[in-house]
């Protein structure tokens, strides 16, 4: 048992570092530390760079891209990425659709879409949860009838994340209407583009507008836009879900904003002296330092453990659950830290707006509206409370 | 000891709850965001009509003398009704500090125009630099024949915009952090030397920078004892933080009880929700938080005018810890039980959120009242001096 | 609306502290402050304190003893008791099997017990529990077969509070083995000096022996001695369990302890200042106390809403839980306060340790004791999960 | 990075865990705690002869060459089967501050004894009033020839009642809180001028009180340089922080087992207790807390040799803080989901929560150590000096 990197390991997080640092465009850091919203443009432009250093897709096989890095040297590149902090990449396509296609889609699809996912060419969204399939994935009822060589969708999907910019979406239907819930289930490609899609966004408290409701109106999909079997598409999305394993407790994105946090905590006065020589402030600040520390040293040993087993590891759900809490705590002490300031509203619509001061020291502004759209993190993913249910059952056996 | 309401409050309850239920669904609430105000004039002059802006005040004054708690059933049907308008600002701020400071001169000849609805009033007090500290203010009052020169800038001025007069507090003599040379003075929002930017809070209300540059203010626009005013401000403090918890505990039962709701009718796994035992306890824990800040409303309400400024101090920092913290863990835990549903804008139970995280930060947040509180020796003394 | 007390209830208060303070035994009154562990002779000297003044049982009927106070008086009365500090009279006798006698008992065991309760002659302990049946009391197993004039009982029960000093013993048992569950089951009075009743004692984790085990072997119980009627005792029991009400938040008893905590914590010493005066600490009694002062509110709320309503109110649940979460978290404070002298164990039963100084403070002896064992709050009389199962079903229709 | 157990240090552990199987179960460990010194001598020679009294020591001191991986997996186990034994004051203490602190004559003479199991040592370093500050020594060490004279008084002395030499700090210079001026003393116990008084502490071990009066320690009983005692004293509990971090996680994971165990076979209303959403939630939630416990015992186990002494202490500090937060909540939650069997002396789980609150209290609680982090200024540094 060695618990330090090798030195190979931190020649590794060097290079690394050292490309975030040079790399990362300033503007997009920018906002980053400062917890303000990304554009699209933003996201795109980052996963090109990464794309052209070879590093878009490290965990894809080297055939499609990926570097062939251990478990360890993975962790510490994402770990990096997020501590720049540089933005994650867009999930949908390099995470959960691209993997997807590896292990069970076609040659076609595989030639067609994985390159362009590397290099965001084509943005994807997830379109799994419905108005009434929420932790109960399975009871989702947008349906696939099968008309020649298409199938014929109808129906609705909501909180899908971005569709506004998205040129594909991927979907579980319904293309066997006597199957039992599970059974029945498809998985499919969709090109944005086609008739019958509307995109609704829906507005969510912080003011942002990032999920939408996308609404299927008899929408054509050629049958070969189907990822594998019919009726095997829970199987598949099963292994979507039980994939996200890297970075899902956004340790080095923790970090990044506890470091914001203690720059605006020695910005902040409170009575005579800064915020963060408050010694209860500073208390509060450590106690989450230590929560952090024991859920990388967490992270770390499951990165280890995947060396030597190659299924999903549910001791994943601690890593979604506590990584939540973390960054939920961390970005109540951002609010804390700016007392008063959290009230006025950053109203990011108002074109108008955007020439004028802030109200308040500039750091304010994001922070309220960060806090408020955080309450997500306990929510998606597989809520906090079914996370437990996972341990409970998988871990626990109870 | 007697919690039962008496007849003129069970009145007052049932009639300003009727008009929110009449007049103030989720629906007008947004359009009245819409108006230039960002609340409606109309439901104000129905607000005076009903004697609400008249509440705490004297009958030879407009008024209908109401007390703390009657103060405390208006606020917590707004706290449910989420109401936007500048009544806190204008009653229990401005009219606070007319009431309780000013001269009947002065005060004949303002607070009737509140209770009728024609004078909107704002306190201009915090200050970039004060944070949560009342005394902490730069802004100079400077001597001028009968009067004084005010220069300085004030910050989140609570419906500053929509005020036609502002209390601007201001400092006569000391460092910036005294409590002694502080003085209140009542100037025309639109006066020569006042500029003011007004802005959205996350809240859906409305509050406004105010810069002081030079503005004059008169020997009859003096209220109270220039240089002693920090008692004043102190008082008015509490008494705005007794309403705002009144307020937070009519959204937080609101709160409480759309998630209930939603957790007897959403279906999962074709059951309601609300059947799984871990959901059932978070809505009884919510109920506890729920209960304890009501019990806490009525303490701030019961103690808001203990003579004693220190013991007053004690129970109102006690009261805004607990709303704090219960307001923190209501509306969390609400969001929490509503899934990507109390998310989103179109849904009430967000808004209630963003109030009561509002209200937190309102006049010190639950972390600063504690510290004040533990700095005070806490609520429990020796045995002899209870 | 009116919050504060009248100037009746303020000169009722005074004269109820004027008594504590005259009253109470002042080695009585030491041990209270200090948490100490109580002899027998403790709670009778007491127990006849307050009968001689008339105010054994304030809650019972004033023919039997009662003051006649108003709700409010009564809350006031226990209150001043609890910060005197002063014991708490023994419940199984005075809240408990009295107040069953009293609605249900023949005139005969009125006559018979409730003077000998009111003046603790007899002391009563309470036999629900038995090894199988927790929270689940009506699954007991305990049986009282019909044999002439009496019933032979023959069982277990545990977890019975200070049966060793017990002179009479309430029990659940089952006479009918044929009825279901809640149908089948009465409720006896049974002398403990009946030959066939063993008590062991159950040593528990703080060092303390209130608990024991209590066997039932061919015991033989008179008829007379069962109240109201064979199978009808789940009711009573229901009765007896629903009308703890009163003090059952314990918040005189928290003042108390939290006054002490404040004086430990202004005799230690952290560095280069008492503990009082360390921030960090302070605070964190001031988050109690305010949770505290709640509470008293709402205990006050549910003796105001006593006057109107006559039946158990659920929230009482609310009681049982923040009083004891409360409890608990002085008793960390107290723990934490004492530091290091957390750890030398308090020999109690060694008579020769009785004559050496303590290791460490005299007043950090009982503090460990007392934090093991006052786990036990939150488990009896209801755990809290099941008094949150109340509140879900009884409240909000969950 | 390699989180996999060596051959060798997978041997350790499974001879271990078997010895303390074969040797030391629940009612074994009773009875050991009824002997006169509280603990099994004759298990204590099973440990010599298995090597692990050797574990830290070099093979030229009859020693294994064992580090912080190897302590951590001995004191593990230790924390599974409650031990009782003084291996944490013989080898832990008394031997991490001989190897690290004593010549090579002190260390030759001595070390190899504590391998063979026939020395016992203590730490005799705390103080009535030095509650978890480490530099609070009142205790004077006045020159005498080239010797010293030691007097003062000692407390909670681990396994100081049984121990053949103490291992006494002394001051010989500077104010009471002072780190300079710190020397160590190696005496025998029952030399003159030293008393001692033992007593059992809450979680069945042993400990005790030692008062120095003109106790003489001659020149070849000094430790190290006299008066520069205090990183190495700081350096040791650090290590007896790593040391007790994992015999907390062996106790706790135990714990949990024996409550999961609990909620499978525990029947109330017909059902396993284990069926409630409630219970399972609450035991995931302990799982959680003795996973992040066990991330931070092997992080202490990681930095409890990094040579600067401000980043050990900041690492230290923060294994302290969760090793207590997360032994709380296990310990309650264990008593809590167990009912009233876990309240009992005869049941295993609550020596456990008693073992595990012994700890916090142990060279500073989790408490101490969050304000003595912070005061480092965190764990978590600017970008580029990570």
């Amino acid at each position: 048992m060695d618990l330090r990197f090798t030195p190979d390991e931190i020649a590794f997080r060097d290079e690394v570092r050292a490309f975030m640092r040079d790399a990362l465009p300033a503007p997009i850091r920018r906002k980053m530390v400062e917890a303000r919203r990304l554009e699209k443009d933003d996201i795109v432009t980052w996963q090109r760079i990464l794309n052209a250093r070879g590093w878009a897709v490290p965990h894809w096989p080297v055939a499609w891209g990926g570097t062939g890095w251990s478990p360890v040297k993975q962790y510490i590149f994402h770990e990096e990425l997020q501590q720049a902090p540089a933005p994650d990449p867009l999930p949908f396509g390099v995470n959960m659709v691209g993997p997807v296609i590896i292990a069970f889609g076609s040659e076609a699809q595989k030639r067609r879409h994985l390159p362009r996912i590397a290099n965001l060419d084509d943005w994807w969204c997830q379109g799994f949860s419905e108005p009434g399939a929420g932790s109960d994935l399975a009871s989702l009822k947008t349906t696939a009838r099968r008309d020649g060589d298409s199938y014929v969708v109808n129906g609705q999907k909501t909180w899908t994340t971005t569709a506004q910019y998205a040129d594909w979406i991927f979907c579980l239907v319904r293309a066997d209407p006597a199957a039992k819930k599970q059974q029945g289930i498809s998985f499919l490609l969709i090109d944005m583009k086609t008739p019958g899609i509307t995109v609704r966004p829906i507005q969510t408290i912080d003011g942002g507008r990032e999920v939408n409701e996308v609404f299927f109106d008899d929408v054509r999909v050629p049958v070969e836009n189907r990822v594998g079997e019919e009726n095997r598409g829970w199987d598949y999305a099963k292994f979507l879900l039980g994939n996200e394993r890297t970075g899902i407790a956004r340790i080095g994105t923790s970090k990044a904003r506890i470091r914001r946090l203690k720059e605006i905590a020695a910005l902040e006065r409170a009575g005579d002296k800064p915020l963060i020589e408050d010694e209860r402030f500073r208390t509060k600040i450590a106690a989450v330092e230590v929560e952090l520390k024991a859920l990388e040293m967490t992270q770390l040993r499951v990165v280890a453990a995947a060396r030597e087993r190659n299924e999903p590891d549910p001791a994943s759900s601690i890593l979604k659950i506590k990584g939540s809490e973390i960054q939920q705590a961390v970005s109540e002490l951002l609010l804390e830290a700016i007392g008063p300031y959290a009230l006025p509203e950053e109203t990011h619509d108002d074109a108008d707006r955007w020439n004028e001061p802030p109200i308040g020291p500039e750091w304010a502004g994001p922070l309220a509206p960060h806090y408020f759209n955080w309450r997500k993190v306990s929510i998606y993913g597989g809520s906090n409370e079914i996370q437990k249910n996972i341990i409970a059952k998988a871990i626990l056996g109870l | 000891m007697d919690l039962s309401l008496t007849d003129e409050q069970r009145l007052l309850k049932e009639s300003v709850e009727r008009l929110l239920m009449d007049r103030f669904g989720f629906e007008a609430r947004q359009r009245f965001m819409a108006e230039p105000a960002g609340w409606s004039r109309a439901l104000w002059q129905s607000y005076a009509e009903l004697g609400l802006l008249g509440l705490p005040f004297e009958e030879k004054h407009g008024g209908v003398g109401g007390g703390p708690v009657e103060t405390m059933i208006v606020m917590e049907a707004f706290g449910r009704a989420l109401a936007l308008e500048p009544f806190l600002a204008t009653v229990v701020l401005g009219g606070g500090l007319l009431r309780r400071g000013a001269d009947e001169a002065m005060r004949s000849a303002l607070i009737p125009k509140i209770a009728r609805g024609v004078l909107l009033l704002a306190f201009a007090h915090a200050e970039r630099q004060s944070r949560y500290d009342l005394a902490d203010v730069a802004t100079t009052a400077r001597r001028d024949g009968g009067g004084y020169v005010l220069d300085g800038a004030k910050t989140l001025v609570i419906h500053g915009d929509c005020a036609d007069k502002l209390i601007v507090s201001a400092r006569l003599a000391g460092a910036r952090r005294d409590r002694d040379g502080l003085g209140l003075f009542v100037i025309d929002a639109d006066a020569a030397g006042v500029s003011r930017r007004g802005y959205r809070t996350v809240d859906g209300l409305r509050a406004a920078e105010v810069v002081l540059s030079g503005a004059r203010v008169g020997a009859s626009e003096i209220l109270g004892e220039p240089g002693k005013a920090f008692p004043l401000i102190a008082q008015v403090a509490d008494e705005a933080i007794a309403a705002l918890a009144a307020e937070a505990v009519g959204a937080m039962a609101a709160t409480h009880e759309m998630t209930v709701d939603y957790l007897k009718t959403r279906k999962q796994f074709g059951v309601p929700i609300g059947s799984f035992q871990v959901l059932q306890h978070r809505a009884a824990e919510m109920l506890i938080a729920l209960e304890q800040a009501r019990s806490m409303a009525l303490f701030a309400a019961m103690m808001v005018e203990e003579p004693d400024p220190t013991e007053r101090r004690r129970a109102i920092a006690a009261a805004k810890v607990q709303i704090g913290r219960s307001g923190r863990f209501v509306g969390q835990q609400a969001i929490q039980l509503h899934g990507g549903m109390g998310m989103t804008m179109e849904y009430k139970v967000g808004h209630y959120f963003k109030r009561v995280t509002a209200i937190d930060a309102l006049f010190g947040d639950a972390d600063h009242h504690l510290a004040e509180l533990a700095r005070l020796g806490g609520l429990i003394g020796a045995r002899e001096a209870k």
